[in-house]
């Protein structure tokens, strides 16, 4: 559907958002797709990662017969801890992220709307089992709010939208979007396109995209 | 002598009453008292509120409270999950009321709690669901939420060593909500790997002491 | 002027406070006369004394020329720590104050009023500096106050009074007064005399105290 | 890589500006940074704003500060000692603002800023002087007055060890404000005793993670 742009891989576009991380920033990377940025960020660098389960310092996934089950990440999933990272409790935890201690998270959305607006936590299914998380601590705590999606859902609807349907994650938060065709930063005036992937035009990108870009790369 | 070891986990549940608000640590099964739970069930306790971060994962633990029908209702931030399906199962058919609350908001109603506290305006949630009906006002022109402690009859919790004063130290991100349920809780209860004599743990590194503690077991 | 009754001595009076303690409260003690209260906890038992910069399981004075100016307790004196106590951040320490994990807290006073009414950090005198410390802390958050002082101030008047005239430090806070001449619960029908100390009579001890008191030993 | 220590006192205040909002740990003399005043009474920033328990002992670290005259206001909760004739002095000339804050006041609005929460209720001075035209509400029977946080622009903080990530320890009773004020200010500097190698401090024993630390300097 993007016409033969070269549609970033989850890897490609994981590597992208960490080329954004400066060294020395306290970040928290959301479960699922934002995890992989951590593979990324180069290993000659101080890069310190939270995860509000009471872990700063977070180090990669240990060697097969290693793991601890009392070190985990958010996601649930075995880790390590660099030298020089520590473990606090949860109060302690959320005190970075509401504090504004955290400089960047990155996390994963639904939708993302031409304000800011993020929905990531609830469908509004009413099946769906609503889980929430840290997620809403995340977006209004961190002081910068990374969204990394694929730009259309499966069945091909655009993500960026003009005002979300799905349930608010936080209001207006979101500061700039990371998809599989773009980089695009959410501004006063809207949203500005940065970067698009080779062979793809800005037109081609609003056409695939229900909310109005602005040019300006 | 104070001496707040217990023998068994069931011997420190044994009072838990009907209707009790339980604070159960762990996220995920990471500090999960699993232990103490297994004594709950088997003594029987109905109707519990169950504040916990999940709601249960497998077939242990909280899942197994939880599918024994002894839950009533639950106040969590990430009940959904793979392995949830004890929970997922009660919470379709309407057996299990669920209070959703952001996880930063679970942890600071907990330490209001713990701290004395009326009340506390925060920034999460403000604009979203999980905030409406709720008291908000605009502070350095920010929107807040105005939220309560929630206050424990009990808190279950699992440390990693503990000594005879109930000063508890943790084991990695086990941690987690311990030592903030165990300040919220008129009566909390810590399963530990081991009892230590009194003066070994560092008194530099001692993650809760003694005053948060009522009960410590060795499981 | 308590006509040849047996006014208790501070440390008769301390070792008063510390009956009244049972083995395994949480307690606090306020800095001047409630300090001495410490000596007379019988020292087979654990009692387990907190004091609000930081310290739980405080031990006695240390041995000369073993003080370390970084171990001291609220009224800056240097102090010991038992084997099983604790140290930690302020944070923690009003945690246990406010959240009502204080099982006892002793407190000197200028005024205690029949409702329970403490006034014991302010004269109000114009050119004073004031200085409040944890004491209005202590007063809303330990589970019980107890209060520790001379009946009458150097000038012969009733501490014990109707309404403070200082300002308060508390609202109907007081549990228990123990004075060198009496021991006065606060009740919902008033103050209530639980002890008169040797040659002292119910008569005499109101005629020394300017609020009404009730006999009820 | 990241390294937050610095060669000097001076150094690390270099940039303090006048009328800088200013916590300083300690608790009478314990936990005072005093290498870390002296540098900024050199540096000679003026009209600061100073949050601290105490209004300074005798003739060094904070009561030096306030009596060189840099200081315009002074939160606190216990001025008033044997040996704070520095501030004394000032203050019956009217030459320095009090603001006097019950201790445990101090600490939650401390807290508040730390943990970004846009105020509190707590029980702490209702019905007193010090909660005098503030607002108040009863919650659950109790009444309660509404307080808001505490931040700071920076704040100088004495620890024990720390490491070039910032991750900090304390000594004994010294710890007091530290962990507390180096999460409310927006630049934390640590005077330390001893600078350590990366993975010396035991994680578990972390009392101030380096996230809430811009500074460290061995004195």
């Amino acid at each position: 559907m993007s016409d033969g742009a070269a549609k970033l891989t989850r890897e490609q576009l994981a590597a992208r958002v960490a080329r954004d991380i400066p060294e020395g920033a306290y970040v928290n990377l959301g479960i699922g797709l934002p995890t992989l940025v951590a593979n990324y960020l180069p290993a000659d660098g101080d890069y310190f990662l939270h995860s509000e389960n009471g872990l700063l310092g977070m180090g990669p996934a240990p060697a097969p017969g290693l793991e601890d089950g009392d070190l985990i990440n958010a996601g649930k999933q075995h880790v390590t801890l660099l030298p020089g990272g520590s473990y606090f409790h949860h109060g302690d935890s959320f005190a970075m992220i509401r504090g504004g201690h955290i400089d960047i998270c990155v996390l994963g959305a639904f939708q993302v709307a031409a304000n800011g607006d993020l929905a990531n936590w609830h469908t509004g299914d009413a099946d769906a089992i609503p889980a929430v998380g840290g997620a809403m601590d995340l977006a209004v705590g961190a002081r910068q709010v990374f969204v990394m999606m694929e730009h259309l859902t499966r069945g091909g609807a655009s993500k960026i939208v003009e005002r979300c349907t799905y349930p608010l994650t936080g209001v207006g938060c979101v500061k700039r979007i990371y998809t599989d065709l773009a980089v695009i930063d959410v501004t006063d005036q809207g949203l500005r396109v940065r970067e698009l992937v080779a062979g793809l035009s800005l037109a081609r990108l609003q056409a695939l995209t229900a909310a109005p870009l602005l040019g300006g790369i | 002598m104070i001496d707040k070891s217990l023998f068994s986990p069931a011997q420190a549940v044994a009072d838990i009453p009907d209707g009790a608000v339980v604070l159960v640590g762990g996220f995920g099964m990471a500090g999960m008292p699993t232990e103490l739970i297994e004594a709950l069930i088997d003594q029987g306790a109905r109707e519990l509120t169950i504040v916990s971060n999940n709601a249960g994962n497998g077939d242990t633990g909280l899942a197994a409270l939880i599918g024994a029908g002894r839950v009533r209702k639950i106040l969590c931030s990430f009940p959904r999950q793979a392995d949830s399906q004890r929970f997922d199962d009660l919470y379709r058919a309407g057996r299990i009321e669920l209070e959703l609350v952001p996880q930063g908001t679970l942890v600071c109603r907990l330490e209001a709690a713990g701290a004395g506290l009326g009340a506390i305006f925060t920034p999460t949630g403000h604009g979203t669901l999980l905030a409406e009906g709720k008291e908000t006002r605009v502070i350095d022109g920010r929107p807040h939420v105005l939220e309560y402690p929630i206050h424990g009859d009990y808190a279950l919790i699992k440390a990693h060593r503990g000594d005879r004063w109930g000063n508890l130290v943790y084991n990695k991100s086990a941690r987690n909500f311990g030592p903030i349920m165990a300040r919220a809780a008129a009566c909390t209860i810590a399963q530990v790997s081991e009892v230590v004599a009194l003066g070994e743990l560092n008194p530099e590194a001692v993650v809760t002491p003694g005053i948060f503690v009522k009960r410590v077991v060795r499981t």
